[in-house]
């Protein structure tokens, strides 16, 4: 038996907001897996969510036809996740910065810095049609 | 989720159980914004119990955003109780702590409103 | 936004037997989507573990390379559920039938004989390394 | 799934909790077996208490008929208790219903020991 380099599960839906728990469902079971302690399992949770559900909703436009691609990659210390959707893309620099006073009683535009300020590491990529998030499972910097 | 609604004292508490994720939100927000059509300008007193809300998204949190706003509006007054670690830390790295108010003990919260 | 003819989730996995637990997370999530009764979600739900497991146990005899693929085809009033492994397959005529006196008592066996219990079809295809199971929603039949 | 192991007039009490499936059964099967080959023939007297487990594929199914064979052959006794719709289910269509002790009170099962 050869080592397996990459332990990866992909998860592929169409696009209705619905199967995010099935999306939940999965990665809830992978972070309970990999023993990643109660904080950073909702943590990550949340952020993989924020993901999906913006790749189904802003990405898609929640056409059925259009189909949201998921992949984690599980490693021995960190859990990666990729998102793709098939979109027009976006640009994430542009996006308003939640924080900022004119924007705090804004229903929405949450997403992306919770996405942020969960995972360690979120990459955007492709026209933004792409994310790509890292949660450490031993994050001493935090 | 799952959302019930019961009156105490002229306070409607909204106890609503379970994540608040993906469609959940809009479910959320048909009930409280119904709610608060219902009743007349000054009159709205929520109280919304998160003590069995696990996790919540951002579209979640609008939903609370947005209700804040409505109650605003009616003059009325909105209060969170019960918030767990994962929705406090939601609320607290969102900068919306210091604008929510917020109880850990329903009959205080309920007292407030008196 | 054109009609979806097809409602279609895909899981992929490396075959870890650890992965049964994300196997049956995303299942029981698609189950209680769609409104099946308890003892129809009950059962589905086990024989698609049991097909899981034999894919991974079985088929690709644990190897974390080799990878299982499934498919769930959501329907109005059905479920399609089709498990794909990387291995040599089998006859499944030849497998005994846990029934027989002989095997009453036997540790192991019957996985297949319950997958055809639970689901309305079972049909092995590709030399036995694919099965498709069909459970539909209100089954006059059974 | 968790096994938690008790001891009640010299009938040792498995409580099981949670669904039975893919690797849980190993554990199941090995927790088991250690209790069984810690006793001396004809002191095995074993009752699986099923009442928390929802649910348990064909591999947990093979780790009770491992244990009763075992028992058997120790001369002991097992039996099942508090069986589910699902857990009954699976045993009835396995055949194996008559084979198996199964009771739906622990006090009676337990005196059926003594
Ligand atoms: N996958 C995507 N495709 C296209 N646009 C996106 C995508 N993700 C995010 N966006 C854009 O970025 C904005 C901010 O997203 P986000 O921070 O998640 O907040 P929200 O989803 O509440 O608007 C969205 O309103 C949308 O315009
Ligand atoms: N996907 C598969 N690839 C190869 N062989 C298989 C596969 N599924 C089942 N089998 C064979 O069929 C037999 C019976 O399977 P099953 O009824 O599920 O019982 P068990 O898995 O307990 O042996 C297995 O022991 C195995 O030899």
């Amino acid at each position: 038996m050869a080592t397996s380099q990459e332990h990866i599960i992909r998860l592929e839906i169409p696009s209705e907001i619905q199967l995010i728990y099935v999306l939940d469902a999965v990665v809830s079971e992978i972070l309970r897996e990999m023993e990643f302690d109660d904080e950073a399992v909702e943590q990550a949770n949340l952020a993989v969510i924020e993901a999906g559900t913006n790749a189904i909703l802003h990405g898609n436009s929640s056409d059925p036809n259009k189909r949201v691609y998921f992949q984690f990659l599980v490693g021995e210390d960190k859990l990666t996740v990729i998102v793709k959707d098939e979109g027009e893309g976006f640009n994430p620099d542009l996006v308003p910065n939640p924080l900022d006073l004119e924007n705090l009683l804004s229903t929405s535009g949450r997403g992306i810095f919770l996405m942020r300020t969960f995972m360690d590491e979120v990459n955007y990529s492709e026209n933004g049609t792409k994310v790509q998030m890292v949660k450490y499972k031993f994050n001493e910097n935090k | 989720m799952d959302v019930s609604i019961r009156e105490r004292d002229g306070v409607t508490i909204f106890d609503i159980q379970g994540r608040i994720i993906g469609s959940d939100s809009l479910e959320l927000k048909s009930v409280i914004d119904d709610h608060i059509a219902s009743k007349a300008e000054g009159e709205v007193k929520i109280l919304l119990n998160l003590a069995r809300v696990p996790m919540m998204d951002s579209s979640g949190l609008g939903v609370v955003v947005a209700a804040y706003t409505s109650v605003q509006r009616k003059k009325g007054r909105i209060a969170l109780l019960n918030l767990g670690r994962s929705t406090r830390q939601l609320i607290v790295m969102a900068k919306l702590m210091t604008i929510f108010e917020t109880y850990d003990n329903e009959d205080e919260a309920v007292a407030s409103f008196q």
